[in-house]
């Protein structure tokens, strides 16, 4: 009986200390990743880095999907218009301009058109990277453009044209004034999609936030928090935006409904 | 008012119109019958041009609309068309559905075309829409303002492309009844429809179209009770 | 550690680093990677080469992707803290890369508020870092890249180690080495923090290899070639 | 007179000159390009890098679509089949996963996976890629399939259940064999897409078609050749494939016609 | 054989069908009518819990089929619905899509199922359509078809939801006579249909709907020509 429960006794110990064991093996860990953390935030301000980083990929992405409507507007039309007006080279070379870019990587992309035209010292990086992406861009908004204009059910041109106005008229008074509901939430995307593709920025020496969490990486060599804190943001941005367009969307839609 | 002459459209190798010759003077009030797929819309697409002929020729007004140095646009300015499915323009109120068109091509004032907008929904009943957007209507009430919008436009004849297929059956009368009337006031009509009861009633002459061409026509009366080609027979015996 | 019984051995690299490291058609060569041959060979185990960006490469060695890494890793008190080193194979010594006809800097002390180019994580990133009031920093993965844009103007020079600076100023006329010298160091290899067991093996390797003169050899070797 | 002709003579040799000279430069130009892409293709067998790479690229591409298709059928299965029998943490879980891997950078997802889970030193290159890449594509793949299975009209589920089938049933007879058609060419699609998309791979020790690129120009010193071939072979492979998959899309919808 | 008690359905915060208790006896024909968005498809598809009721219960054969115990499955196979899209499965041929159902069910073989089929389609002069896919038939042809693959699980009841609305004129004929045929060899169906005249020839009993209620039911006699509710009667008017 004794035996019985010593051996209780024994066992009883035995577990507590494994749960003491697995207890402070958790707190031990818990304390190594949260200075894991601490190392990749705080010394050397570094959450400046980070700060920083993402001023960059917003700016970057920002002035890259303007410079992507403007050429995605004009490559958009030219290529609506001249497959209207039956112009075969103008509908050509929009198509080259689109396969290209859509038929090669970004980063190649990214490189060759970083190394074929900036030649000055004093181009500020945020410009160099909105000019690379935002080619990148244009081609992507020109079909997005397309997209929303076909998206457009045929009899309403044909309602237009049958009340006496011409192409271009019908168009602008009653296509392109329907098209751009669809257009815009698709631009929105396009935006939230480039926030994500300027992540490749680094490789022209441009700090975006993923080259920004990279280098805090290499100083503190521990390379996974840092990327997890940069993963972090680009989640809260990205899902916040997608949350912020698709209300816009419903307001769109809604406004329909008046 | 309106000649066609050896009107011929195919669509690759595919011939839908293959030689139709027909005359629509002022006034007249012509339905086109026929099985789906024998060519009636596209009948009536071409003769504003909305499909390009492949051959021959179309004249209005003794206008040879067909004739590339003429601009269609004004043509088309006379000749008011409704389609099955409305095609109003869902971004503008209804007011702005019947102006868009007299302002925008400055046949009117702002003014003006506002005063008729609203005399023209008087005359249907819908003055109270004026400011609604289409997906506020009922398919009836759409289809009655794509009416009054071609009508805004004063249009010397109005084609109708089976203006009430696409309706529910409580709202066919209510289109219906505004085509009567559009007849008893004297507008030359071309109407594509499967509404027999229509034809008997406003039609001035029946054209039964089969394979692309017109095998058959005659008045009304004539038309429905002593039909002689026997697709128009057999067509008839089962849609009566 | 008892449980290493693997016939492979990793060395990781970053292969823009001529004549250290280099491509040469599909492979990667060099004076490192002749070391790190020999050093296999004494092992009896096969040689398998990573090549990857050079931060990438000193993270790899410490969580165990790679075994060593030989890629003109200079030794400083900041890395000793989480990996281990062998003994120096070479001193190297850090120069300043410019336009050679548009120099925008004139002399190697007159690097303040200047555009410097550098490789992401190498010891002149650091050393740039601590020591000059830059105007910015430019981290590049690849020099290849750094050069380009030295040569179009973009950076202002490109703080290097010597013989990889030869070997760039060798291919691009446009490119000259400022006289003097920036800061020295000496290069070793890097291994995983406690792994005294290769690192004996390392060292032994590279001991032997000084004596009999081959490390000269095997710049003799790489630097010809050009 | 004479001096009339010697003015044409002079002109007429200042103007041979100009053509001289602008030939010359031209032919001096051509010659340079010519030069340049020899380098970078001919000496020290470079043109085999590019094929390693190429092969590399493809490899890591096929294998990660392989694994993306197996990641995405279950998780499009989980959540489809979670959301019918409203068990709600295992929608939940698959939409986490979705979200993350759709709401943060491929190339920051690609340094976290590499950087977590490849600890031993063992593994293969193209395993790596491929487990990162089908990680990744894995969220891209869940979507299509359950695209295409909401593309069927619901009709058909109506029709399915009022004959008595049950829902696995219906699913199995009916609408996955209808939706198939609209997935294959999806995934075809997403097979491009990652064949673009690898080309981040560098990042992670892989050595693929523009990594390959990137080192052929480390060694000539001259980048843009080498780069502008690797998007000369990703265009010709990925406009090559583009073209194979309309192809197949035609065939597909004309066996509906049969 | 079909008892609805207080049958209420609401979908968010829109109530469309608000409490019907309706009988439908073996042998019976019921034809319902009603205005657009009155609810007729809406109770239809209560009927074999195509949707699930809000409140109320639905008994068919003395089962309560709303109770979750019961395998809706099973009831669903003695209850055959016919849909205004028809809804074949494309990928299936026509003899695929009738035997489909029995065989993978595992109520006939493979050949019983094939017999069947053949039979059904002789019935309907389709046999050379066997092997054809749905895709390659006319609109009157595909609904035939529909009805007779319901037909091929020998159910108790045949639900129809406006099985003519969908086609050209010229096919209502051939899915109606269809449809009589049915009827007159004793089949229970319920009927939602704008088609008059089939629910002056062939029904039982007709109900109105309205606004989520049945507000009138009648035989057809009585229903078209004494018409109480006011509903119904302006309903009829434009009509008829
Ligand atoms: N844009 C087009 N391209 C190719 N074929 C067409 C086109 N429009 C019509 N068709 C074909 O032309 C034929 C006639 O079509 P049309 O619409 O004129 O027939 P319809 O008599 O109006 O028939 P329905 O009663 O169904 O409206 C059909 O076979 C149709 O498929
Ligand atoms: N799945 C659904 N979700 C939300 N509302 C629905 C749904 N199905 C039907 N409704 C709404 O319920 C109401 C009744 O629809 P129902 O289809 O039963 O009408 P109906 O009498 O069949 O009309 P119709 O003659 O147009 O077919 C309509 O207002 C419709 O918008
Ligand atoms: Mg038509
Ligand atoms: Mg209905």
């Amino acid at each position: 009986m004794d035996k019985f429960i010593t051996g209780i006794q024994n066992g009883y110990e035995v577990f507590i200390k494994g749960v003491q064991n697995i207890f402070e093996g958790f707190i031990t860990w818990i304390i190594r990743i949260y200075e894991s953390f601490y190392n990749a935030l705080i010394p050397d301000q570094r959450y400046m880095a980070y700060l920083d980083g993402l001023k960059v990929t917003l700016l970057i992405s920002f002035m890259a999907i303007l410079l992507g409507i403007a050429i995605g507007v004009v490559v958009a039309i030219l290529k609506v218009a001249s497959s209207n007006y039956k112009i075969k080279w103008l509908t050509r070379i929009c198509n080259i301009y689109i396969n290209i870019i859509r038929g090669t990587p970004l980063m190649v992309q990214l490189l060759i058109i970083y190394n074929l035209i900036f030649n000055s010292r004093n181009t500020n990086e945020l410009v160099i990277g909105a000019v690379c992406f935002g080619i990148n861009s244009g081609a992507y908004v020109a079909e997005i453009i397309r997209a929303g204009i076909e998206s457009i059910d045929k009899g309403q041109m044909e309602a237009g044209r049958s009340l006496g106005f011409n192409y271009i008229k019908t168009m602008r008074l009653i296509i392109l004034p329907q098209a751009v509901k669809n257009i815009l939430p698709a631009l929105g995307n396009e935006f939230i999609v480039l926030i994500k593709e300027t992540s490749v920025a680094g490789v022209i020496a441009v700090t975006d936030l993923t080259k920004a969490a990279q280098y805090v990486g290499s100083r503190t060599w521990d390379i996974l928090p840092p990327l997890i804190i940069a993963a972090l943001c680009y989640l809260v941005i990205v899902m916040g935006l997608s949350r912020l367009l698709s209300v816009f969307e419903r307001r769109l839609s809604k406004g329909d409904r008046h | 008012m309106i000649v066609t002459k050896n009107l011929k459209k195919a669509f690759g190798d595919h011939m839908v119109l293959k030689g139709i010759d027909e005359t629509i003077e002022k006034g007249e009030k012509v339905v086109v019958i026929g099985p789906s797929g024998s060519g009636k819309s596209t009948f009536l697409r071409c003769l504003n041009l909305l499909e390009v002929p492949t051959e021959g020729e179309i004249w209005f007004e003794d206008i040879n609309i067909t004739d590339s140095k003429e601009n269609i646009n004004l043509i088309r300015r006379k000749m008011g068309m409704v389609f099955q499915q409305f095609n109003l323009f869902p971004h503008l109120s209804v007011k702005q559905n019947i102006t868009l068109a007299p302002v925008k091509l400055g046949i009117m004032t702002k003014e003006e075309a506002d005063r008729k907008a609203m005399e023209l929904l008087k005359r249907i009943g819908l003055t109270e829409k004026a400011d609604a957007y289409p997906n506020q209507l009922s398919g009836g009430q759409k289809q009655r303002i794509a009416i009054i919008r071609s009508l805004a436009m004063n249009p010397d004849v109005m084609l109708f492309d089976e203006p009430t297929s696409a309706l529910d059956p409580e709202m066919v009368g209510e289109v219906l009844d505004l085509m009567v009337q559009l007849a008893e006031e004297g507008m030359t009509m071309v109407v594509v429809t499967h509404e027999m009861q229509f034809a008997k009633k406003v039609g001035t002459r029946v054209l039964f179209m089969d394979e692309g061409k017109i095998v058959e026509q005659n008045t009304p009366d004539q038309f429905f009770d002593n039909p002689t080609h026997p697709r128009l027979k057999e067509f008839l015996s089962k849609v009566l | 550690g008892t449980k290493e019984k693997n016939e492979k051995l990793i060395v990781g690299t970053e292969a823009g680093f001529a004549p250290y490291e280099y491509m040469e058609g599909d492979e990667v060569v060099g004076v490192d990677m002749d070391i790190a041959k020999a050093i296999a060979e004494s092992m009896g185990k096969e040689l398998e080469i990573k090549n990857m960006d050079f931060d990438g490469a000193l993270l790899a060695v410490q969580n165990g992707t790679v075994d060593f890494v030989a890629a003109g890793v200079s030794v400083n008190e900041e890395r000793k803290k989480v990996m281990d080193f062998s003994v120096d194979y070479v001193d190297s010594v850090e120069v300043v890369v410019v336009n050679k006809d548009n120099p925008a800097v004139a002399d190697v002390e007159d690097l303040d508020d200047k555009v410097i180019g550098v490789q992401q994580g190498n010891i002149a990133d650091f050393w740039v870092e601590d020591n000059v009031n830059a105007k910015e920093i430019k981290r590049y993965t690849k020099f290849a890249q750094a050069a380009e844009d030295l040569k179009n103007g973009r950076i202002d020079c490109i703080v290097m180690d010597q013989f990889p600076a030869e070997e760039l100023v060798a291919a691009n006329q446009e490119l000259a080495i400022l006289d003097g010298i920036l800061f020295e160091d000496k290069y070793a290899i890097a291994v995983k923090k406690g792994n005294k067991e290769l690192l004996d093996e390392i060292n032994s390797v590279i001991e032997q290899l000084k004596e009999d003169g081959k490390i000269e050899e095997f710049y003799a070797n790489h630097t010809s070639k050009n």
